[in-house]
């Protein structure tokens, strides 16, 4: 499903957040991704979003080589992706149906079909009743929660998500890993960034670590230079 | 992913698309009419400077085409003075006015004998008592000849004059040619004038209705970066954007329009009290529909282009980070 | 806590509290340039808009100007005709004109003697060999009398035509009222015309601005709640914003005299040319440096005003949440 | 220095978030608040701070009752709070630097002193490297430790958090909260949103607990209606 192979990545300050990447994740496979503030997480994540372009090696998502997807294709290479955000982005001035309705509006769902599938999403994150408020009129957690119905809403065949339980307590975040757990048992890769070091223990689910950009571990291996 | 992609592309029929695409439009419009409706007050204020920079060019407009009307009238007037000598009885100029009747370019004649003429000029010139003095009539009889003008060219009026010179009845011919070419002078700078301005307020529109949809797109940069990471394409993004410079621009042709009438209605009086000094029925002329329509377009095209511009200059530069 | 705040304020004295309250003017003030110079193109876009809206009006203003200029000349050249009997001798006529030039609101008189007056006649009318063929002058020799107009009030002016007519060496006297009187009306529309472009386009320059700055409030909403949330003082916050209104403004008034500048040189030509033909030494009057800076002066108060406004109406509604 | 006497208090919207509380917070005291996603941690804060309003009850905060705060008297009370925001709210058209100077530009301070204080601020969270860079250039991490320098710099008097460390890993967080206690050693009063409950146990300083908007548990004792 992706392959990074040596892959470096620079922001445009000359900061060198990710160096030399190889890694391999399987389609169907669930892999957290942890390391320390700055180690290049989110980097990681954004890379294979097309929100950042890596500079050298080759990433392959799903057959298709990244370097590729420019211009017009990546609209469409983006309707497959589910995307949460570690500053959760949410429209403070639509409510939070249209927010989770995002996805399928764009990729142009008629409305029956977008109540259903909404309902279902926000039923999946306990905020049924949330449906018509702003998302300024939510806690922390709350607005975390509506970004991850955000990232699943349009069934993408990939979920990457970046801290999703950051502002959750222990209890909602563990009911959260499972939500993002069964989609994994449905068929989608899900790639989570995060610190939780506890609860991914739990999880019981393939880890990469990064450190300062390089790869530490690799789904359960120690990577040596 | 890959197969769901392509069987999804292969599901997509071309009836398909275009309904998708419909709906969308018929979203983004009524998107942003409630975006404009959402703040009322500010859509009003953006509106009402189009407005404002639309009707002044339209304004100068209707100046100059009641200054061209009042200028054809003035054109009908100008006329050519036939001067007949003195011994030219009444029979042979009314005979030679139906000669002349028949040259080209030619509207009317009119004989004006050489008791009338010293009527006339008693009561013009205000010499009563001098004149009632006189024992002889000084003055002769006269052709006034209205020339077709708007089908007279320069060429054309001087090969009449001459033509007309050459009868053997006539003394001397006036045409008052001064009095055209000061006129044509004073439009000339009429219409320097308005093509500045026009021009000044087209730039105007623009840049207002770009800024604003500018200013729009940057209070939108969220949303813009949040649709683009999930798969929206260019256009469905600038679609919510074109609708309201298109709507901005419509509204501002009404406003214009508006305003139009209103500035019509406060020059109405004297311009009405103008005319009766010069004994004319000169009326200002408005606004045709044909005129409404094509503000209304006019300002559409115009909120069209600068959203368009805009959109194009910084939707781009708007990248998720 | 308590304690702190105590000793603080305690410990600013007026100085302190003066210097801070100019080192942080000095800030808003330098901030908000460096705003406008991040963005330069969008700046001067807007200030061009205000630009080309002050420069509207002024240009009328311009216009009217050069138009009461003209109309001044015209005042002078109004004259009232004094028909003398035709039994007044040359002799008796330079007596007569002497003695009025001592009358109240007279500024020069010229005789026209009876033969001036038949040869002026002859040449302006055309009537060459009619008048050539009388035996007799049928004029009246003629005194032009020049009012001081500006002094002369509409019931002077009638009182002075009275005393003339009083006059027993006097036929008729002449005054070209009507013409004065047309040229009232005319101005009567013009000035109607500008003041409401003036009223519409001073409208415009409140609007833009103030949309500006109320989009520009908008942008800069998070930094508002979030200067609001660490104790700044409304009128800290605002600071900023009336600067960059100001700036605009000012920036406007620049523009605006560049565009005059621009328009006055490509009208040049087209008004020589008029000015030609009416014989007439009259040239185009452009801004003077008084009016330059009362441009830049009004350019600002109305960016000031503009942006006061809409500071008024927005920062107040932006509250942190 | 914080006393609530039965505090209610609704959102517009008819939300009621806080049911009678009652609570009290000695001067420099370090105090947390858990409570589940929802439960009211961050509006309680937000009253302390007065930029929610409480509807019934009476809050006194350093001898001044908050219903008399009011108008112009708003920015010179909240000028001896240091906030910090759960969802950061920093400025991306600034640098860091400028970020943090915010507090002290406010107060009118002088540049040599705020360069100074910067620097202190910065140097406590380890970010003195990043003093030049866009917020937007930082990890959600970095941005968080970024926040907490701005609420401190300016030594105020009393020092609210919501979930300062969301964003960190375990060791970070740690050395993020002994930061907290530094302040509260030299006599700052603090008051933690958090949700980490098993640093907080580890912290071992008083615990406030909310459950959907009443008071749980206070400073240790089980409140029972
Ligand atoms: N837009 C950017 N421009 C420049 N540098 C950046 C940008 N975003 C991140 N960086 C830098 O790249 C490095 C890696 O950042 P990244 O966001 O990937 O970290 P992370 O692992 O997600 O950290 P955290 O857990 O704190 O979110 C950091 O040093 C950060 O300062
Ligand atoms: N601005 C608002 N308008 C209306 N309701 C709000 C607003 N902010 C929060 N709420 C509601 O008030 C309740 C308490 O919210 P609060 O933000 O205090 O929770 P919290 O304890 O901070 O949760 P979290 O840990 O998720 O941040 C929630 O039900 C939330 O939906
Ligand atoms: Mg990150
Ligand atoms: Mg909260």
């Amino acid at each position: 499903m992706i392959r990074f192979t040596d892959v470096s990545m620079q922001y445009g300050d000359g900061n060198e957040a990710l160096r030399k990447i190889n890694l391999y994740i399987e389609q169907g496979a669930m892999v957290y991704v942890t390391g320390r503030s700055g180690a290049g997480k989110s980097s990681l994540l954004r890379l294979i979003a097309l929100i950042e372009r890596h500079k050298r090696g080759q990433i392959i998502v799903n057959g298709q080589n990244l370097e590729r997807v420019t211009g017009r294709r990546i609209p469409l290479f983006r309707r497959n992706i589910g995307f949460m955000f570690q500053d959760h982005r949410l429209l403070y001035d639509r409510t939070v149906f249209d927010n989770i309705a995002l996805p399928l509006v764009i990729a142009g769902h008629r409305y029956q079909e977008i109540r259903k599938r909404v309902h279902a999403a926000l039923d999946k994150v306990s905020l049924l009743n949330k449906e018509k408020v702003s998302p300024i009129a939510l806690s922390g957690g709350e607005q975390q929660r509506v970004g991850i119905a955000r990232a699943v809403v349009h069934r993408p065949a990939l979920i990457l998500a970046d801290e999703p339980t950051g502002n959750l307590d222990p209890a909602l975040s563990w009911d959260i890993m499972k939500l993002f757990e069964q989609f994994n048992q449905v068929g989608v890769t899900v790639l989570i960034a995060s610190h939780d070091l506890d609860m991914i223990k739990k999880m019981n689910k393939s880890i990469i670590t990064l450190r300062e950009g390089k790869l530490l571990t690799h789904i359960g291996l120690t990577i040596n230079e | 992913m890959n197969k769901r992609t392509t069987s999804q592309n292969n599901g997509l029929n071309l009836k398909r698309v275009f309904k998708v695409w419909l709906m969308q439009h018929a979203q983004a419009c009524i998107y942003s009419i409630g975006q404009i409706f959402k703040s009322p007050v500010n859509s009003l204020l953006t509106t009402a400077v189009v407005g404002i920079s639309l009707a002044l060019p339209s304004g100068f407009y209707l100046l100059l085409d009641n200054c061209q009307r009042v200028a054809a009238g003035w054109d009908n007037s100008t006329q050519i003075s036939l001067f007949l000598k003195l011994n030219i009885d009444e029979e042979r100029a009314l005979s030679l006015a139906d000669e002349i009747r028949l040259f080209e370019g030619i509207a009317s004649v009119d004989y004006i004998s050489r008791d009338v003429a010293l009527e006339e000029y008693r009561q013009k010139s205000g010499f009563g008592d001098a004149i009632s003095a006189l024992q002889e009539n000084p003055l002769p009889s006269i052709l006034l000849i209205h020339p077709r003008i708007r089908s007279l060219s320069s060429q054309d009026s001087e090969k009449l004059m001459q033509q007309l010179r050459a009868l053997p009845e006539v003394d001397t011919a006036q045409f008052d040619r001064q009095w055209i070419q000061r006129l044509f002078a004073i439009i000339d700078i009429v219409q320097h004038v308005v093509i500045i301005l026009s021009i000044l307020l087209a730039i105007a529109v623009l840049l207002i209705v770009g800024n604003t949809i500018r200013l729009a797109i940057y209070n939108r940069r969220t949303e813009i970066e949040v649709n683009k990471l999930f798969g929206a394409t260019e256009a469905f993004i600038q679609r919510p954007f074109l609708y309201s410079g298109l709507f901005h621009g419509i509204g501002g042709g009404l406003i214009a329009w508006c305003l139009l009438s209103l500035s019509l209605l406060m020059l109405k009086a004297p311009v009405l009290r103008l005319a009766e000094l010069y004994s004319s029925d000169f009326s200002l002329h408005g606004l045709s529909y044909t005129g409404l329509l094509l503000l209304i377009a006019t300002g559409a095209s115009l909120g069209l282009v600068g959203s368009w511009v805009s959109v194009q200059r910084h939707i781009k530069a708007i990248e998720p980070n």
